[in-house]
């Protein structure tokens, strides 16, 4: 992979992320027929939010703001695990896939612990949704992996997302849509959470950063967003064609991801909260979507 | 050179504790002496393992000895080694512990009998791993066996240590009868009670029993799920230290029993490797479940030593299917990963477990939702307990990961072996590894959250206190352990080596040997990735830091949704942070919860109480104890007293051979 | 003499069913003492001449079985004052039934083994099979502690009768010590019995049953 | 030689019966016993062959019974004055004199070359241990007594009907009968098959009465429940191995007869069925001495298991009874402490013997996890032999039964011997006087180390003997 390439790789890792979430703004506000907030409103916001003070509660210690701090770090590092437009991502290794999936498992490990560092049972409630809604994900894709990890027999995540599939588009679509399915969980948007909701109770993500503010915050709304940004490129690099072109490539996946964005918000549009209880059944229904797609291939 | 020095460190952790007895009640010279000898038998004990793995060949030494059946084998190679240093290692550790957690002042009445009891512990342990006959090898496996009962009930006034220590020596026995069988097994198979075996023919109907009863024997005293029964009580009951020895090495004996055992049969059949993998993978779920639903640390840190068993199973499953389809890549990635996770689960579950005691120490109670708040007066056993728990959910950069990454690329191995029973094996473990990770994950916030974190939610918690040097030393070294492996796997590479090698020599034997770890896993590149994710949190707590030092900053209270008067009692429990958990695995866990009905407007005071049973042992062996001793009871009528009875049975039973005959 | 064997022995046979049939303690008592002649004087008839050992055998085992025992048994239910009842846990008639049937048995049990020529025809045997199975008979269904000592006096009758087969094989020492140990045997069981009598006030064996698994 | 072996204590026996002080004869027992002990390893080490023809022979067997009971007696021997002297309120006339006497009957029993006069010394034991028994001379021990005297006697009734059988076998062969051993092992091919079947049933059972295999077993927990620790200790350790050994004489009969199949089969259904009673009966015992004497059965039942098995099970269980006396001896000598220490027997008043009596609690548990088998004690070794012996043979059903019941035993008797020891006392101090004399805690050490060292090390001359005597049954066997 060219230098070029690792640059761009880099710039668009950190600097597209927030888009999305415009984007998924501006396809909700288009849904229910607003003008809604500008595209770039997300920057702004987290611009804004970079320079202002903030307050900080006094139950809390260190692990506070360890939160926010380990969530972009791990943010950072998985976005450097996978190719984007590339045959290649920055960084891989046989079994890439792993530390992928175990770094969203660190940056939760303090973004929860940081909840409950405030003492408020309200963070705390958050923060047990998150973790228990998580233990479904986190086979999900790896189930949704494992197909891949089959078909292209490797496990690294730049050979896996490099293959090109031939006449499995059964499993194909069977991985898509359950990694889609973990891609809405794993960034808290409807039908798991409600980014958008003011009700703390129904909150999973934003109740737990209640009492982050300032720079923290938006160091949260940013590695929020990273984190969609790197699940989609996920789905977008098994779900999108590859041009053959190099840099057709890194198009086709600047246009997938703002694809991707569009369809989450009209996801968002279109669906109801589900029921927290009902959460655990979407995913398990995730989970049995990658199964069968490993039985298709393997038999 | 090494072997004698290990020899040397057996003999003074056997007799650590002695001195002690000579000395007076209240004396602190016993401790002292104690707590040299084990560290100064421990420092020669890994340094003769150490000279061991790097010697030519594995030391060996044989004499004989005046018992039938019995000689004197002893050898330190690449598995006995692997599993001696976490032992010297944490018994040293656990013994400087208990100079201030145990300390003989306070402790007059028991210390002296805990410290005999702990050496002894440690010696058989490290006798029972270095025997190669399979006398030497029971009689080390029940000297370790009974003295951690000992050390475990050395509060035998309390009611629930007596109980667990009875289900534990129940279920230790039990265990030993099974490693009768197989060893008799043995004997009967190749004619000798040595361990070093030929290679065994795995087809036959004995090769079959003796895996059955390896998997039962040595998965009792693993904890292996559904025999995991006496685990819970007794770490729970143990003191801190003794259950940091249990859990970290003592459980250890049992994998390295069946890992041994394994060893001895070439072809293994496939379903070995599958019912291990199953077995593992149930343990581990379940195992964590359980742990999330309890609300006492030590206990939840037991169930926690389940779901680990559970992994290390896992790998040597994948380890055994690699061998029986003859796959070297395979096996050396699983067997190396469950090895290694025995290393790490003992550092990190050592480390937890001393942690937990320093809590217990400074508040006196085991009690989750009692505590609260402990970070900010106990600072340095929280910064050990958060990487312990870090570490043991598999997080990187920690050691965790690294044994997970290798079972992982085992799994994918063997999904992407053509033998269909091989490839589902590594189908189902993959996920549920995954989420026996998200599961831990939760179960180690609710702890860390819960304890460390927020406010004080009693008295006790409030007047806590840190941990002293003695307490805090061997917490600071066990955590540095787990941040070195998980940073600089290549270290360990030369130790699993050793250890593969030892397990399937028929692959050296053929010529090409075992292939490297190195190039089937990228350890370098871990390396890499650790120490990118500690540049870039450092960069970022750097800017986090930089703004908010830039920008104006304020104090207040937790938001709270703009609750004005929180209390610490209005703070998220234990109990309800695993309320979901627990109810979605309530068919399992079988809970049982006394919630109170609120029917008024102004309700009146109501409790809140929430109990899961070890489901195992109080739903399943205990009432089956009672039927069974219902049915002896029934036969006490035979014996009532009346002497011509009595003569009757003699009559009868003189009647009846006659007629047999 | 051989002759005068098997007269004997069906006399000691129908003493056993005596000693089962009887409802007095005392009859029991004196049919067991009267065996016991019958047997002394049955080891010199056994013998065919008089010489000196069957006879010094013979008077010790009339001087201990028929005269000593009984003395012993007779004392120890007067110091009880007990009833003269035997008090069986079976009726007599049933008793009387076991009793034949244990006497079958025991000629069966006595044809099936292969006998030695000299005993082909010979009631010894089963006399004495059926000797220690009434033995039994009493032992087991009689409540009173002495009417078991008689069943056990009757049970070594009955391998007395056996022991007659062989007396080459038992050297005088070692009959004398056999003989010897009953009596001393007996007469411990006789002072244990007072014992028992002052404590429990009682011979019942069946308020001896504090010692159980409740 | 062999005269003297018996004459010494019977000399002891004599003089305590003739001493007037109460105080001086106490000291007669541990004299008996030295100097019985003195004599029979001078025996040994001569290793004096004697006329096989002769009535009183020192066989490889007698050797190891001889030498095993004489160790154990006077280890026991020791603790009597002590005990004794916490009894001044009972005369000891009659115990020290019979229990002088029943150890020359036990010596009697390993001389005897014939088996009429082996069964003799067999009846004169039971007779001279009913006094002892009846020390205490409560309810309870005369009740104790009187069914240990009916049922014993009639059992060894039976052994002497048995002899007879055996006899008559040899009879009907047209031989001159005989009930010399050597004799009979001479000649046994011609003994008659049928009787000598009928001989051993009958021998087996009589004889395993007196060992108390079950379901003859009954009078054992009555006797050892109530009779003084160390008699317990005796009758456990000595009495049913003197009775074990008459069996084994018998079956050595049956196995130069090339019928040992038959005897075996017997003794592996028996053994195995002793097991399990014992273990059934163990469940949730509250008397813990009661306990020790169904321990005792459960171990009978190994004994002649082991012997069931052949082979390697021969050398087991010969070495198995070794530990087992020695076992009971700590067991039954600790037990005897805890039950003075607490003035009761059951678990419901005894509780936290760790705490009152430590030594003797602490023996206790020790002894309880030497007798179950827990290695590094010697009976780990004996059953370990065993099960190998029917494992190397493919009795796997067996093997794994015998595993079972050892399992069973183990729950059932650790829930007794745990409740005993550990805890806290539950009456106040001082219902009991403090039983940590010299004189009580040395020979409960002495087992002790005895198991121990046993599981450790089997001494090279005890090793040749045990094989010496298991190869007298069986030559082609093999032992690790």
């Amino acid at each position: 992979m060219s230098i070029l390439q690792s640059l761009v790789h880099v710039l668009l890792a950190c600097t597209m992320p927030p888009l999305l979430l415009g984007v998924i703004g501006k396809t909700k506000a288009a849904f229910a027929g607003r003008v809604g907030a500008p595209l770039l409103q997300p920057y702004y916001d987290i611009a804004k939010l970079m320079r202002k003070g903030s307050v900080v509660s006094r139950t809390t210690t260190w692990v506070f703001r360890a939160g926010p701090v380990v969530g972009v770090a791990t943010g950072l590092l998985a976005v450097a695990l996978v190719p984007l437009g590339g045959e290649q991502a920055l960084f891989s290794f046989p079994g890439d896939l792993v530390l992928f999936a175990y770094l969203f498992g660190l940056g939760r490990f303090f973004t929860v612990l940081a909840a409950l560092d405030t003492g408020s049972a309200f963070e705390g409630m958050g923060g047990a949704r998150e973790a228990t809604f998580s233990c479904f994900a986190e086979p999900a894709l790896f189930l949704g992996l494992l197909v891949l990890v089959k078909r292209s027999a490797s496990t690294s995540l730049s050979t896996m997302l490099g293959a090109h599939w031939h006449g499995e588009a059964a499993s194909l679509v069977l991985v898509v849509v359950s990694l889609f399915i973990v891609l809405l969980a794993e960034t808290c948007r409807i039908p798991f959470d409600d980014p958008n909701t003011h009700l703390e109770l129904t909150m999973i993500h934003e109740v737990m950063v209640l009492d982050h503010s300032g720079p923290a915050l938006g160091i949260i709304h940013y590695s929020a967003s990273l984190k969609l940004f790197v699940l989609g490129a996920l789905v977008v690099r098994i779900a999108a064609p590859r041009t053959g072109n190099v840099w057709g490539d890194w198009g086709v996946l600047v246009g997938g991801m703002l694809g991707l964005a569009l369809l989450v918000g009209a996801v968002e549009s279109m669906m109801a909260r589900l029921r927290l209880r009902q959460v655990p059944s979407l995913l398990v229904a995730a989970c049995l979507l990658s199964a069968f797609g490993i039985v298709l291939i393997a038999r | 050179m090494s072997l004698p020095l290990v020899l040397m460190a057996i003999a003074l952790l056997s007799l650590s504790g002695f001195p002690g007895l000579f000395a007076s009640r209240t004396s602190a010279v016993g401790e002292r002496v104690a707590v040299g000898m084990v560290v100064v038998g421990a420092i020669g004990g890994l340094t003769g393992t150490f000279l061991a793995v790097f010697a030519q060949k594995p030391p060996h030494l044989e004499l004989p000895w005046q018992i039938p059946g019995g000689a004197i084998v002893l050898e330190v190679d690449g598995i006995s080694a692997l599993f001696l240093m976490p032992t010297f290692l944490i018994s040293a550790l656990g013994s400087v512990y208990g100079l201030e957690y145990w300390a003989q002042a306070k402790h007059a009445e028991n210390g002296r009998k805990l410290r005999v009891f702990y050496g002894l512990l440690a010696a058989g342990l490290c006798s029972l791993l270095i025997a190669r006959n399979t006398i030497l090898f029971l009689a080390g496996w029940e000297i370790m066996a009974l003295a951690a009962f000992f050390a475990l009930t050395t509060e035998d006034h309390d009611p629930a240590v007596r109980e667990s220590g009875f289900v534990y020596l129940v279920a230790t026995r039990l265990s030993t009868l099974c490693l009768f069988a197989l060893f008799a097994l043995l004997h009967a198979v190749q004619g000798t009670f040595a361990f070093t075996a030929p290679a065994l023919d795995a087809t036959t109907p004995q090769a079959t029993a003796m895996f059955l009863l390896a998997l039962v024997g040595f998965g009792l005293k693993a904890g292996l799920m559904p025999l995991h029964v006496w685990l819970p009580g007794a770490h729970a009951n143990a003191p801190s230290h003794v259950s940091a020895l249990m859990s970290g090495v003592l459980i250890k004996m049992g994998v390295y029993g069946l890992v041994r055992v394994c060893s001895f049969f070439v072809h293994p059949p496939v379903w070995w490797g599958v019912v291990l993998v199953v077995l593992g993978a149930v343990s581990g779920v379940f195992g964590v479940v359980f742990a999330i639903a309890q609300h006492d640390i030590k206990r939840l840190l037991a169930y926690h030593s389940v779901e680990n068993i559970g992994i290390i199973v896992m790998g040597l499953g994948f380890a055994v299917l690699g061998r029986a389809v003859g796959e070297p890549s395979l096996l050396v990635l699983g067997l190396a990963g469950a090895l290694l996770h025995v290393w790490n689960h003992g550092l990190f579950k050592a480390l937890l477990f001393l942690g937990a005691g320093s809590v217990v120490h400074a508040t006196g109670t085991r009690e989750m939702d009692r505590l609260g708040g402990l970070a900010k007066v106990m600072p340095k056993t929280t910064l050990g307990f958060v990487i312990g728990a870090a570490a043991i959910c598999g997080l990187p950069p920690l050691n965790g990961f690294v044994s997970e990454l290798f079972i992982y690329l085992g799994m994918f191995q063997s999904v992407l072996h053509r033998d269909s029973a091989v490839s589902m094996a590594g189908a189902f473990g993959a996920p549920a590894l995954a989420l026996i990770g998200a599961l831990a994950l939760t179960c180690f916030v609710k702890v860390v959250g819960v304890v460390f974190l927020g406010e004080p939610r009693t008295q006790a918690a409030r007047e806590a206190h840190e941990a002293g040097a003695a307490m805090s030393v061997p917490m600071g070294v066990l955590g540095l352990l787990c941040a070195t492996i998980g940073l600089a796997p290549v270290l360990v590479v030369p130790f699993l080596e050793r250890a593969t090698e030892a397990f399937a020599p028929e692959f050296s034997h053929a010529g090409q040997g075992l292939p490297a770890l190195a190039p089937l896993a990228p350890l370098a590149l871990v390396s890499v990735a650790g120490v990118v994710l500690l540049a870039l949190i450092g960069a970022g707590s750097a800017l986090l830091g930089a703004r908010m030092k830039r920008s104006p900053q304020g104090t207040s209270n937790t938001w709270d949704c703009g609750y004005a008067a929180p209390s610490p009692t209005m703070q998220y429990t234990a109990s309800s942070f695993a309320d979901m958990v627990v109810r979605l695995f309530g068919w399992a866990l079988r809970s049982r919860v006394h919630a109170p009905r609120i029917k008024e407007l102004f309700a009146p005071v109501a409790h809140f109480k929430s109990h899961t049973p070890e489901v195992v042992l109080d739903l399943l062996v205990v009432p089956a104890a009672r039927t069974l001793r219902r049915i002896f009871h029934w036969f006490r009528w035979l014996q009532r007293g009346q002497v011509h009875l009595y003569l009757l049975y003699v009559v009868a039973t003189l009647v009846l051979l006659m007629f047999w005959r | 003499m051989w002759h005068l064997t098997d007269p004997l022995l069906v006399i000691v046979l129908l003493l056993n069913f005596f000693a089962l049939g009887t409802s007095r303690l005392r009859a029991v008592i004196g049919a067991t003492a009267t065996q016991g002649v019958v047997l002394g004087v049955l080891a010199v008839v056994v013998e065919g001449h008089w010489s000196l050992r069957p006879v010094l055998i013979a008077a010790g085992a009339i001087g201990i079985k028929g005269i000593l025992i009984p003395q012993l048994l007779i004392r120890a239910m007067r110091e009880a004052t007990i009833r003269r009842e035997v008090e069986p846990f079976i009726g007599y008639v049933s008793s009387l039934l076991t009793g034949a049937a244990a006497t079958g048995l025991a000629i069966v049990f006595a044809n099936t083994l292969p006998l030695a020529p000299e005993h082909v025809n010979s009631l010894l045997l089963p006399a004495s099979f059926a000797t220690v199975l009434t033995g039994f008979i009493v032992l087991t269904t009689r409540r009173k502690a002495i009417n078991q000592v008689a069943g056990y006096v009757l049970l070594e009758n009955g391998i007395y009768i056996m022991g007659l087969t062989l007396v080459e094989a038992l050297p005088f020492l070692v009959e004398v010590g056999i003989l010897l140990d009953l009596f001393v045997g007996i007469f411990v069981m006789g002072i244990i019995l007072s014992h028992i009598n002052r404590e429990f006030a009682s011979l019942d064996t069946t308020r001896l049953s504090s010692l159980k698994e409740e | 030689m062999a005269l003297a072996l018996i004459v010494a204590p019977l000399a002891f026996a004599l003089l305590a019966f003739l001493v007037p002080s109460e105080r001086i004869r106490i000291w007669c027992v541990p004299g008996g016993a030295a100097t019985h002990l003195g004599l029979v390893l001078w025996v040994l080490h001569r290793g004096e062959a004697g006329d096989p023809g002769a009535w009183l022979l020192l066989d490889p067997l007698g050797k190891l019974m001889l030498g095993f009971a004489s160790v154990l007696f006077f280890i026991c021997s020791i603790y009597v004055p002590g005990y004794l002297a916490l009894r001044r309120d009972r005369p000891n006339r009659v115990f020290v004199s019979c229990l002088l006497l029943f150890h020359a009957m036990l010596t009697l029993i390993t001389l005897s070359q014939h088996l009429g006069l082996m069964w003799v010394a067999i009846e004169a034991t039971t007779l001279a241990s009913a006094p002892l028994l009846y020390f205490n001379k409560t309810p309870r021990s005369l009740e104790a007594t009187w069914k240990y005297l009916l049922v014993g006697s009639v059992g060894i009734a039976l052994a002497l009907l048995g002899t007879f059988f055996l006899a008559y076998a040899g009879l009907r062969a047209g031989h001159h009968p005989s009930l010399l051993l050597a004799n009979l092992v001479r000649d046994a091919r011609q003994l008659s098959p049928p009787w000598l079947h009928a001989a051993f049933i009958v021998l087996f059972v009589g004889y395993g009465t007196k060992m108390g295999l079950a379901p003859m077993h009954t009078w054992k927990p009555d006797a050892y429940g109530e009779a003084p620790g160390v008699v317990g200790a005796l009758l456990a350790g000595g009495l049913t191995s003197a009775a074990f050994m008459a069996i084994l004489r018998f079956y050595r009969i049956c196995v130069a007869a090339e019928d040992g199949a038959f005897a075996r089969s017997l003794m592996v259904t028996m053994g195995l069925l002793s097991m399990a009673v014992a273990g059934v009966f163990m469940a949730r015992q509250r008397d813990f001495k009661r306990m020790l004497a169904y321990s005792s059965v459960e171990h009978m039942g190994i004994l002649v298991l082991g012997i069931g098995l052949g082979g390697a099970g021969v050398f087991g269980s010969l070495l198995h009874m070794v530990n087992n006396g020695f076992a009971k001896g700590v067991l039954f000598l600790s037990a005897a402490n805890i039950h003075r220490a607490f003035g009761s027997k059951v678990t419901n008043d005894v509780s936290g013997a760790l705490q009152r009596v430590p030594v003797s609690g602490a023996m206790f548990l020790a002894g309880f996890f030497a007798i179950t088998g827990s290695p590094p004690f010697g009976p780990f070794i004996s059953e370990f032999t065993i099960l190998n012996a029917a494992f190397s043979n493919g009795r796997y059903v067996v093997g794994g039964l015998f595993l079972l019941f050892l399992a069973v035993v183990f729950v059932g008797m650790g829930t007794t011997v745990l409740s005993v020891v550990f805890g806290k006392p539950r009456t106040v101090e001082g219902t009991g006087e403090l039983a940590n004399g010299f004189l009580t805690i040395a020979p409960m050490a002495a087992c002790l180390s005895i198991v121990l060292l046993l599981g450790l090390y089997v001494p090279a001359p005890l090793d040749r003997l045990l094989r010496e005597v298991a190869a007298s049954f069986d030559s082609t066997q093999v032992v690790p």
